[in-house]
């Protein structure tokens, strides 16, 4: 039964517990600013209790879930970028016209939200399975939420429905599998045990990284991720983006270890990455909406994640750590940006060649922008400098020289690509400057500051955001032993 | 006293050129010509001073001024360092006093113009930068000098921007001389490398003393020449003197009496030691001379523009000086040297004169009858001719060309073994060139100064112009009696001078030679007199049929050559090129990645197409396929996924 | 294998491969529920009595009913199955069914070395499952009940007629 | 009862699977997709029911049931969004056609 | 009390200063960005006057190798800290940033009207970076300050350069990023090897130079850092973004990249290539030297077919960086004082004649040398300068140019004549260019078309004189500066190889 002894990290249970009060103030009465506030509080509540949890975990690691500081780590990120996309989207629906009451965008979110913490602090398929779905069928939802033109959000999440499905299904055949060779439904690789061909754990654990890789929008199995980010609003753009890749990078990094990986995984993993970063920023070069360019670039940087994933070492956790923040800040940031920059009635700044000129009349907002994507590009002084420069150096140790060598092609072609922004910003205006919004929202422009202050922070005192979260290899050590024993 | 008045010397006409830079435009024209005449006046003083000086002191006394370090470090030093010998001695007497006249003619033949500042800032940072040319002690420190009136002969021969004609020959001058400066500096880093220090004194040291190999010496030698050459406008880098008339009149007279082409004689002569040991690079230097005297003569001898004549004349008698240093005789060179520059500058201020006089009137067979107009300027070019020519006995030309000439006889030149190069067939060389020297300044005479009166007049030449040229028509006469021949009472001032330690005794010289040099210039004055002189001339107007003239006309030729086989292929290859090559290397990978990624679009959609190719039909064209298929199917992404689990999985099976 | 079993199981192959091949709707929605129904009985050798009530009762009539229902709705016609023919050419099936046949075939490789185990396979109860499922597994009954919430918000908005806007 | 073994159960499973996926990709037809993604969430759960036999572990059922509200959940979503593409006034059911999103 | 860090943070404090006061004076009425200039000028002056104290701190310089030396902790984990130390070669070229800067000032950036603060902060900041890579021997640092430089330079090229400006500044970035990126592999390269060989993670640059590497790995490192310097100087078959980043940047960022930011690719080929990897650039030495020889034929040559003055000028840079590489790569100290030299010189002669270059565009709105002419009836002023500094860039002797390609030459001649000889070419086309423009711009016919032009004022006389004299000075008296201006040898050799090569 529900009791004291059933090990829970606390911030599932408050974001239950908030969604169901959000529920019930909806049944109660609509309310979109209620809900908000409630959704705000909730994640502010479940910040708080962050670290904590109930109950205490078994010994033989047969919890379901875990908490430890990788998990806490990444789920600080989930919920602070939560909250961020949250206030991105607060009075942009309230103050919709063509719909009244639009109180299921933040009960959405917060469902996306929990299925994200949900994987993260999973040690065991089923929660991850019911995590990856919970946030994958609010994410259906919130695509939808595009204001006009309508169709393409419906589009959107019909591709997205449609494909995630069939990778949700690849994804549970390998568990079922796993479950198979193993009778165990532990979260990790499935190990061969008795007169079993080691054959179909290798297969359960291909279809596994294949879902898991669907859902990172890596190489071949990225496609999706243009198509959802364009039709869907802005805000939960920023939602895929982020969260649900740093959900699923976390549960990734947690399934496989950090530590060395079998030579089959390896070979794919070799062939993902390169495959990743070139085409990711390939892709990007031709884009003219900002929004699906973000996506290419976020297929890029998930590819050069993966370089540090894929690198074992001294360097692997630190590396690894700083560039999620750097991500989560920077892309968070762009997506504030274009959110602030957007008009209920004007453009609405996901195509590039809208912000011409905005360094002559936003200049603030162009600045920050700017300085978002030099973050990106890995330039200083933001934060996504130091978190190239780990990742290069966990290469450079590891001497993948292969993916290094991606990584600069990469890298450069992403600088043209990032630097083309804001060039256009930096070209004469020419939009009438009527049309521009002239009253960025404070709460807004507050959140692109605070966003703005930490990647400046983070990129000049790295040593602040690295420390107190080094140990990253916090994956239960068992499974370390084991993968070892392999 | 002199190590404070060495570096004066060189410091007066600096100061005026910079006082005149920096106020340009503010001064009076008459302030301008002061400061300059006064500048160029305390240096004449200075010189005349330390050349008492050192007269004074033993015979191999220096005076020595080393003013700072300029390069010291490992393997490498250098100073900025000026020395007073005797040779330099010579050269800084002539420098300043020959520049100050031509000044103060200058002062006011350019009293009209406007740019007078510019024009005298120029002029006196001309001399300066001779004057370090001359002075140094050290080869790079010479180099400043070298380098400075290369620059300052571009800047006055361009002197009027208006006309791009003007421009280009500055340019001219510029490039080719700048050629031979590449070259000097390959010789002095040769020299440089194997020494260890430009100071002359030890270089010479060094290379008498066998420090240095002798191919090191002879490439050393071989680049030395070759800057002297251009500097001095021989065969083959003659081209670009004739050009540089575009300037005034004063400048061409400071280029081709004083300054600038002198420079490469004074460098010879000044490391003559190193030459002595560099016998194919001496033969070279006399043959080159040999043929620049014919060539600059025979060019002479056709042209119609005045200022030109007296060009391809000082390119005529630099070839003796050439010959003279390639010789051995650097006595002779310098003392042809110093006549050289009393009569050639007497020459180019009466020409200048005269064609003030004559609305800018410069072709010859334009002017005509001078004599009646004006008598004194006619006296003075005469004279100036005569010297040229070099009449017998009167004229200072007659005596330092017989010195070459007989420094030339005796030379042999043991290029190898079997093959030696007589001094004989040279002096030939030296004598045709004479008659024809003769022939050509005496058909100038002529044609302008006697026969009918062809131009109107205007003015007076005014007394500042007339006191120069009065000066330099006494200098031009007896200048060169402090040095005679031997069979001549034994008057060896100048030799003796320079290098006091040597005998003189040139005994072996034949008499009939001394007589032939004299003679064979009277016999030049007789033919031109026939053939220009007589008042129904028989030559009045040039045959420019004639295969003779055209044979004589490669001065000019050759200036054609160069411009077709250099100039032109340089500015067509510069055209080409104008645009970066690798730039369009770079450009072309760019939009390569563009297409790049175009076909990773198009790839999403290809793929199925391609093998639902490979397997249904083979027969329809992938065209229609394409067609049909179009971006943003969910089904093809899909197959992308479907695609990646099989070939992950196959990857696993493989592996 | 029993034969019985044999049985179910191609007909639960044949009925799937039947699914994908029809061109009306109505008739893909039926073989669907014979295939579920092929299912069930399977479930039932398996031991999973419990399992298979609940294929038949919530797949085979709750979801198929859904479609059924959404079929009406549309009210898809005569150019509908006609269409359907044409996108049921070779050339259109071709490619992606041979796509699928090696993804299988790949499957296949690596399980048929699968030695069949020898563990006894005795039936697991509903009981077993309920304890189960509400003792150890009670959080993810928990979960799964706001993934259905989830399931439940988003239709509801997808489905909610938005006035569109010009 | 008929034992029915656990590789049986994967032969058969792997074959739905399959069939399930070449519908997705054959298909054009959404509310045909939707059934092929119904046939291949079967085909896991074959899987796990037949993995919890093999185990004797009534995981395996728990899955089945979780899975279950997966298929119910995406199915009802999948036909939202056809009923409601249907109403905006696109005419067929073809997932290919419409592209809005694209390039 | 260090003064280390306030000289590379002090350019960027008063950026911001400036920028505030351009904000700040709206309401009030009064012209802002004097205000805002003013701002930048006493940054300036205090800086100045803070390098001057380091400087005079120092009389007997000879005597201890390193001037001052500062570090922090920044990234302990990785080993990672501010280390900022200062010799001769820093000090001096930092010495000539800021003498360029003031000329920027005083001759270009009031000519900037639109967003005035924000030009001053970016231009300030590029200094920060400029400074600051003159001054880190922590490779991280360095590599961020080599990287934050290009940022406010790109920023200045792309807002407010001339009509092309956009796509210059993109291929300025991208070449010089491109390239850093290479330079990052190698840093870690050496890392990762030194923290193998001792177990010790740090960037340090004087621990790292005692690693012992293999001759293949050094050599490959060695590359690293060469593409990315050879990038920036740029050595000849990666200089095209260097023609169009100047052609189009505005003046004062011209002045910037050709006076110092070119430096900082010598700087980091003396510091870095010779003194981290002795062995291997000796090895390489021949290749790199035959590049040094193409770029100065090459750029020469480019330049002598140029119509654009700025792009004439540009490729002339090139064609003077070629020295600078040959000077380096001889392996000799007289080679590398030459480069610093000719670096010193080039700074102030290609930095001065860009000045001219903007103060022509700024009167007659145009670069093309065709549709220029005869400045000098109409300028005087000007063109005196113009034309001395043209003379200076083609080499005369008495100026400092001459005084460093000299001592290259010289250098080179003892490793190889030919390659010597071949560069005098250079000599010879750079008389060709220089006078080409000499000859189009200021001593030509005048144009028909021509508005009275304004002169330059005597103050801007007074300041170019100084950059006149300082050229002067260079070139008759470059003793006091060779001696000052001599690299620091490592405090610890690796011993074998320096020691032959560098008496």
């Amino acid at each position: 039964m529900i009791g004291h002894d059933v090990f829970l990290p606390t911030p599932l249970p408050v974001l239950c517990v908030g969604i169901t009060v959000m529920l019930a103030a909806t049944a109660w009465r609509r309310s979109v600013n209620r809900s908000f506030l409630t959704g705000m509080v909730t994640l502010l509540l479940a910040l708080v209790f962050a670290g904590r949890h109930t109950g205490t975990a078994l010994d033989n690691g047969d919890s379901l879930f875990i908490q430890d500081q990788w998990a806490n780590y990444t789920a600080i990120l989930i919920m602070f970028s939560s909250m961020c996309i949250l206030l991105m989207s607060w009075r942009d629906d309230a103050h919709d016209r063509t719909t009244s009451l639009v109180d299921e965008y933040p009960l959405l979110c917060m469902l996306g939200t929990l299925g994200a913490l949900t994987m993260v602090f999973s040690a065991n398929y089923m929660p991850f399975f019911l995590g990856l779905e919970i946030l994958g069928v609010s994410l259906m939802g919130l695509v939808t939420f595009r204001h006009r033109p309508v169709m393409p959000g419906y589009e959107a999440a019909m591709k997205y429905l449609i494909l995630s499905g069939v990778s949700s299904a690849i994804l549970l055949f390998g568990v079922g599998l796993a479950y198979g060779v193993t009778g165990s439904l532990r979260f990790m690789p499935p190990v061969t045990i008795g007169d079993i061909s080691p054959a179909l754990p290798v297969s359960a654990t291909i279809m596994i990284l294949v879902g898991m890789f669907f859902k990172l929008s890596a190489v071949p199995f990225h496609m999706w991720l243009l198509d959802v980010m364009e039709g869907a609003p802005v805000p939960v753009a920023a939602f895929l983006a982020v969260v649900s890749k740093i959900a699923i990078f976390s549960s990734l990094v947690r399934y496989f270890g950090t530590g060395n990986q079998p030579p089959f995984l390896n070979d794919i993993l070799y062939v993902v990455i390169i495959l990743t970063i070139m085409g990711g920023n390939l892709l990007a070069l031709r884009q003219t909406s900002l929004t699906r360019l973000l996506a290419c670039s976020s297929i890029a940087h998930v590819g050069y994640l993966l370089i540090a994933f894929l690198c074992p070492g001294r360097l692997q956790s630190g590396a690894i750590t700083i560039y999620l923040l750097a991500y989560t800040a920077s892309t968070l940031g762009v997506f504030a940006t274009i959110a602030a920059f957007a008009t209920p009635d004007g453009p609405d700044g996901t195509v590039i060649a809208q912000w011409k000129g905005l360094f002559f009349t936003r200049p603030f907002l162009a600045s920050a922008l700017s300085l978002m994507l030099l973050s990106l590009a890995g330039i200083p002084p933001g934060i996504g400098f130091f978190a190239k420069f780990e990742i290069a150096a966990t290469g450079v140790e590891y001497q993948r020289n292969l993916l290094l060598g991606a990584l600069i092609i990469g890298s450069i072609i992403g600088l043209y690509y990032y630097l083309n922004i804001i060039r256009v910003m930096m070209s004469a205006p020419s939009l009438p400057s009527a049309s521009l919004n002239r009253h960025v929202r404070p709460e807004l422009m507050a959140l692109v500051i605070v966003l703005t202050i930490i990647v400046v922070i983070g990129g000049l005192f790295p040593a602040r955001a690295l420390h107190p979260l080094l140990p990253v290899s916090a994956i239960p050590s068992d499974t370390e032993a084991e993968m070892t024993m392999r | 006293m002199g190590e404070i008045l060495l570096p004066l010397l060189i410091l007066s006409p600096l100061a005026a050129s910079l006082i005149l830079f920096v106020t340009a435009g503010r001064m009076s024209a008459y302030a301008v010509g002061t400061v300059a005449c006064v500048s160029m006046g305390i240096s004449a003083v200075i010189s005349v001073v330390l050349s008492v000086l050192l007269l004074s002191g033993p015979a191999t006394g220096i005076v020595q001024a080393t003013l700072w370090p300029w390069m010291h470090i490992a393997g490498f030093s250098a100073d900025i360092a000026f020395m007073l010998d005797r040779i330099s001695m010579v050269m800084i007497l002539v420098v300043t006093i020959v520049g100050l006249l031509i000044h103060i003619y200058a002062a006011n033949y350019m009293r009209d113009d406007p740019g007078i500042a510019r024009f005298f800032g120029c002029m006196t940072l001309f001399v300066a930068s001779m004057l370090v040319l001359v002075l140094a002690s050290d080869l790079l420190c010479l180099f400043i000098g070298w380098e400075g009136v290369g620059l300052c002969s571009y800047l006055l021969i361009g002197f009027w921007y208006d006309n791009p004609v003007n421009t280009a020959a500055a340019r001219k001058a510029f490039y080719m001389t700048r050629m031979g400066d590449a070259a000097l500096l390959c010789g002095m880093l040769l020299l440089a490398t194997a020494v260890g220090s430009l100071d002359i004194g030890a270089v010479l040291a060094a290379v008498t003393n066998g420090q240095v190999t002798s191919s090191a010496v002879n490439m050393a030698a071989f680049f030395i020449l070759i800057g002297a050459l251009a500097k001095s406008a021989q065969i083959p880098f003659q081209t670009w003197l004739p050009d540089a008339m575009a300037g005034p009149t004063p400048t061409s007279a400071l280029i081709h009496a004083a300054t600038m082409v002198t420079a490469g004689v004074y460098l010879i002569a000044r490391l003559h030691d190193l030459f002595d040991l560099a016998t194919p690079v001496m033969a070279l230097t006399a043959v080159l001379g040999a043929l620049t005297i014919l060539m600059g003569a025979c060019t002479a001898l056709v042209q119609s523009d005045l200022k030109r004549v007296l060009a391809w004349s000082t390119i005529s008698q630099l070839g003796y000086m050439f010959l003279a240093l390639g010789c051995g005789v650097w006595q002779a060179a310098l003392f042809h040297l110093m006549t050289h520059a009393f009569f050639k500058a007497l020459l180019f201020l009466t020409a200048g004169a005269v064609i003030v006089r004559t609305h800018h009137e410069q072709d010859i067979f334009r002017l005509g009858g001078l004599r009646h107009t004006m008598p004194g300027l006619t006296a003075a070019f005469v004279i100036g001719a005569s010297a040229l020519a070099g009449l017998p006995l009167v004229t200072a030309g007659f005596y330092s060309k017989e010195m070459i000439l007989s420094g030339v006889w005796p030379a042999h030149f043991r290029l190898t073994h079997e093959l030696i190069l007589s001094g004989h067939f040279l002096w030939g060389m030296a004598l045709l060139g004479a008659f024809l020297t003769a022939l050509y300044i005496f058909r100038c005479v002529f044609i302008v100064f006697f026969g009918k009166s062809g131009t109107t007049m205007r003015g007076q030449t005014s007394r500042f112009m007339t006191i120069p040229l009065g000066c330099l028509c006494v200098l031009s006469l007896c200048g060169g009696i402090i040095e005679m021949p031997t069979t001549f009472p034994p008057l060896h001032l100048f030799s003796a001078l320079l290098d006091p330690a040597a005998s003189h005794s040139h005994a072996d010289e034949p008499g009939w030679l001394i007589l032939a040099g004299a003679i064979v210039p009277l016999a030049g004055l007789g033919v031109a007199w026939v053939l220009w002189g007589r008042p129904s001339p028989v030559m009045r107007e040039i045959p420019g049929q004639a295969a003779v003239i055209r044979f004589a006309r490669t001065g000019e030729g050759i200036d054609m050559l160069y411009d077709r086989l250099f100039v032109q292929p340089f500015r067509f290859l510069t055209w080409l090129t104008r645009h970066d090559i690798l730039d369009y290397v770079i450009t072309g990978t760019g939009r390569l990645a563009r297409t790049a990624s175009t076909s990773v679009l198009r790839a999403r959609t290809d793929f199925l197409g391609t093998l639902a190719l490979w397997g249904t039909s083979g027969i329809r064209g992938a065209d229609r396929l394409l067609g049909q298929i179009q971006n943003g199917r969910v089904r093809w992404y899909a197959a992308w996924i479907a695609g990646g689990l099989c070939a992950a999985l196959a990857m696993a099976v493989l592996s | 294998m029993h034969a019985l079993a044999l049985l179910a199981a191609s007909v639960t192959v044949i009925g799937a491969i039947m699914v994908i091949t029809r061109k009306v709707a109505v008739h893909a929605v039926l073989y669907l529920v014979v295939t579920l129904l092929a299912l069930a009985a399977l479930l039932v050798m398996l031991g999973a009595s419990f399992a298979a009530m609940l294929e038949i009762i919530i797949y085979a009539g709750a979801i198929m009913v859904l479609f059924v229902f959404v079929i009406m709705m549309l009210n898809l016609g005569q150019p509908d199955s006609a269409r359907e023919k044409e996108w049921l050419r070779p050339r259109a099936w071709l490619g992606p069914g041979i796509l699928a046949a090696i993804s299988c075939a790949e499957l296949l490789y690596f399980i048929s070395p699968f030695s069949a185990s020898l563990h006894s396979l005795a039936p697991i109860t509903a009981h077993d499952v309920g304890l189960s499922l509400f003792g150890r597994y009670v959080l993810m009954v928990e979960l799964a009940s706001f993934l259905l919430l989830a399931g439940l918000v988003a239709a509801f908005h997808i489905g909610r007629n938005r006035v569109e806007d010009p | 009862m008929p034992v029915f073994s656990f590789n049986d159960t994967l032969l058969l499973a792997t074959i739905l699977f399959s069939v399930g996926l070449a519908g997705v990709l054959i298909r054009r037809n959404m509310l045909f997709m939707l059934m092929s993604l119904d046939i291949m969430l079967n085909a896991t759960a074959l899987v796990f029911v037949g993995a919890g036999a093999r185990w004797h572990d009534a995981a395996g059922q728990v899955m089945f049931l979780l899975i279950l509200a997966l298929a119910a959940v995406e199915t009802a979503v999948g036909l939202a969004i056809i009923l409601c593409l249907h109403a905006r006034g696109r005419p067929t059911l073809d997932a290919d056609t419409g592209n809005l999103l694209q390039g | 009390m260090n003064p280390l860090p306030a000289l590379v943070l002090l350019p960027v404090l008063g950026g911001g200063l400036a920028w505030l006061a351009e904000r700040i004076r709206p309401h009030t009425g009064a012209p802002s960005r004097n205000a805002s200039w003013w701002m930048m000028l006493a940054t300036l002056i205090v800086e100045t006057l803070l390098l001057a104290m380091v400087t005079f701190n120092h009389p007997t310089i000879r005597t201890g190798p390193w001037l001052e030396h500062f570090s922090m902790p920044w990234i302990p984990t990785m080993g990672i800290a501010v280390r900022l130390d200062m010799d001769g070669l820093s000090l001096s070229l930092i010495w000539l940033s800021l003498i360029l800067c003031f000329l920027c000032a005083c001759l270009a950036t009031r000519q900037v009207t639109v967003k005035a603060g924000t030009f001053h902060l970016l231009f300030l900041t590029t200094l920060t970076g400029i400074v600051g890579t003159f001054l880190a021997t922590d490779l991280f640092l360095f590599f961020f300050f080599w990287e934050l430089m290009l940022v406010p330079m790109f920023v200045l090229i792309a807002v407010w350069g001339h009509e092309d400006r956009q796509r210059a500044a993109l291929k300025f970035f991208m070449f010089t990023q491109g390239s850093g990126l290479l330079m990052l592999l190698s840093i870690l390269g050496l890392v990762i090897t030194h923290d193998r060989e001792t177990g010790v993670l740090t960037f340090d640059y004087f621990t790292l130079a005692q690693t012992h590497l293999s001759p293949t790995l050094s050599m490959l490192l060695m590359l690293g850092f060469f593409i990315a310097f050879a990038v920036k100087l740029p050595l000849v078959p990666v200089h095209v973004w260097l023609p169009d980043a100047h052609t189009q940047a505005p003046t004062a960022a011209s002045v910037l990249l050709a006076g110092i930011l070119l430096k900082t690719g010598g700087y980091g080929m003396i510091r870095f290539n010779i003194m981290l990897f002795p062995d291997a650039a000796m090895y390489f030495a021949p290749v790199a030297m035959g590049l040094g020889v193409v770029g100065v034929l090459y750029g020469a040559w480019l330049s002598c077919a140029q119509n654009d003055l700025k792009r004439l000028i540009a490729y002339s840079s090139i064609s003077h960086m070629g020295f600078v590489v040959l000077g380096i790569f001889t392996g000799s100290r007289m080679g590398m004082q030459g480069a610093i030299i000719q670096m010193l010189a080039h700074g102030l002669s290609a930095g001065a004649l860009f000045l001219i270059a903007g103060a022509i565009q700024d009167r007659l709105h145009t670069r093309d040398m065709h549709r220029i002419g005869g400045l000098w009836t109409a300028m005087p002023r000007l063109s005196a300068t113009g034309l001395f500094f043209a003379v200076a860039s083609l080499g005369m002797p008495g100026l400092g140019n001459f005084a460093g390609e000299f001592l290259v030459l010289l250098a080179t001649w003892h490793v190889s004549p030919v390659i010597a000889t071949l560069t005098t070419v250079g000599l010879v086309l750079a008389a060709i260019y220089a006078l080409r423009m000499v000859n189009r711009v200021f001593l030509a016919a005048p144009k028909e078309d021509q508005r009275p032009l304004e002169d330059l004022p005597v103050r801007q006389m007074a300041v170019f004189a100084c950059a006149m004299i300082f050229l002067v000075v260079l070139g008759l008296h470059p003793q006091p500066f060779m001696t000052f201006s001599a690299p620091s040898p490592l405090p610890v050799m690796a011993t074998n190889s320096e020691g032959d090569h560098a008496p």
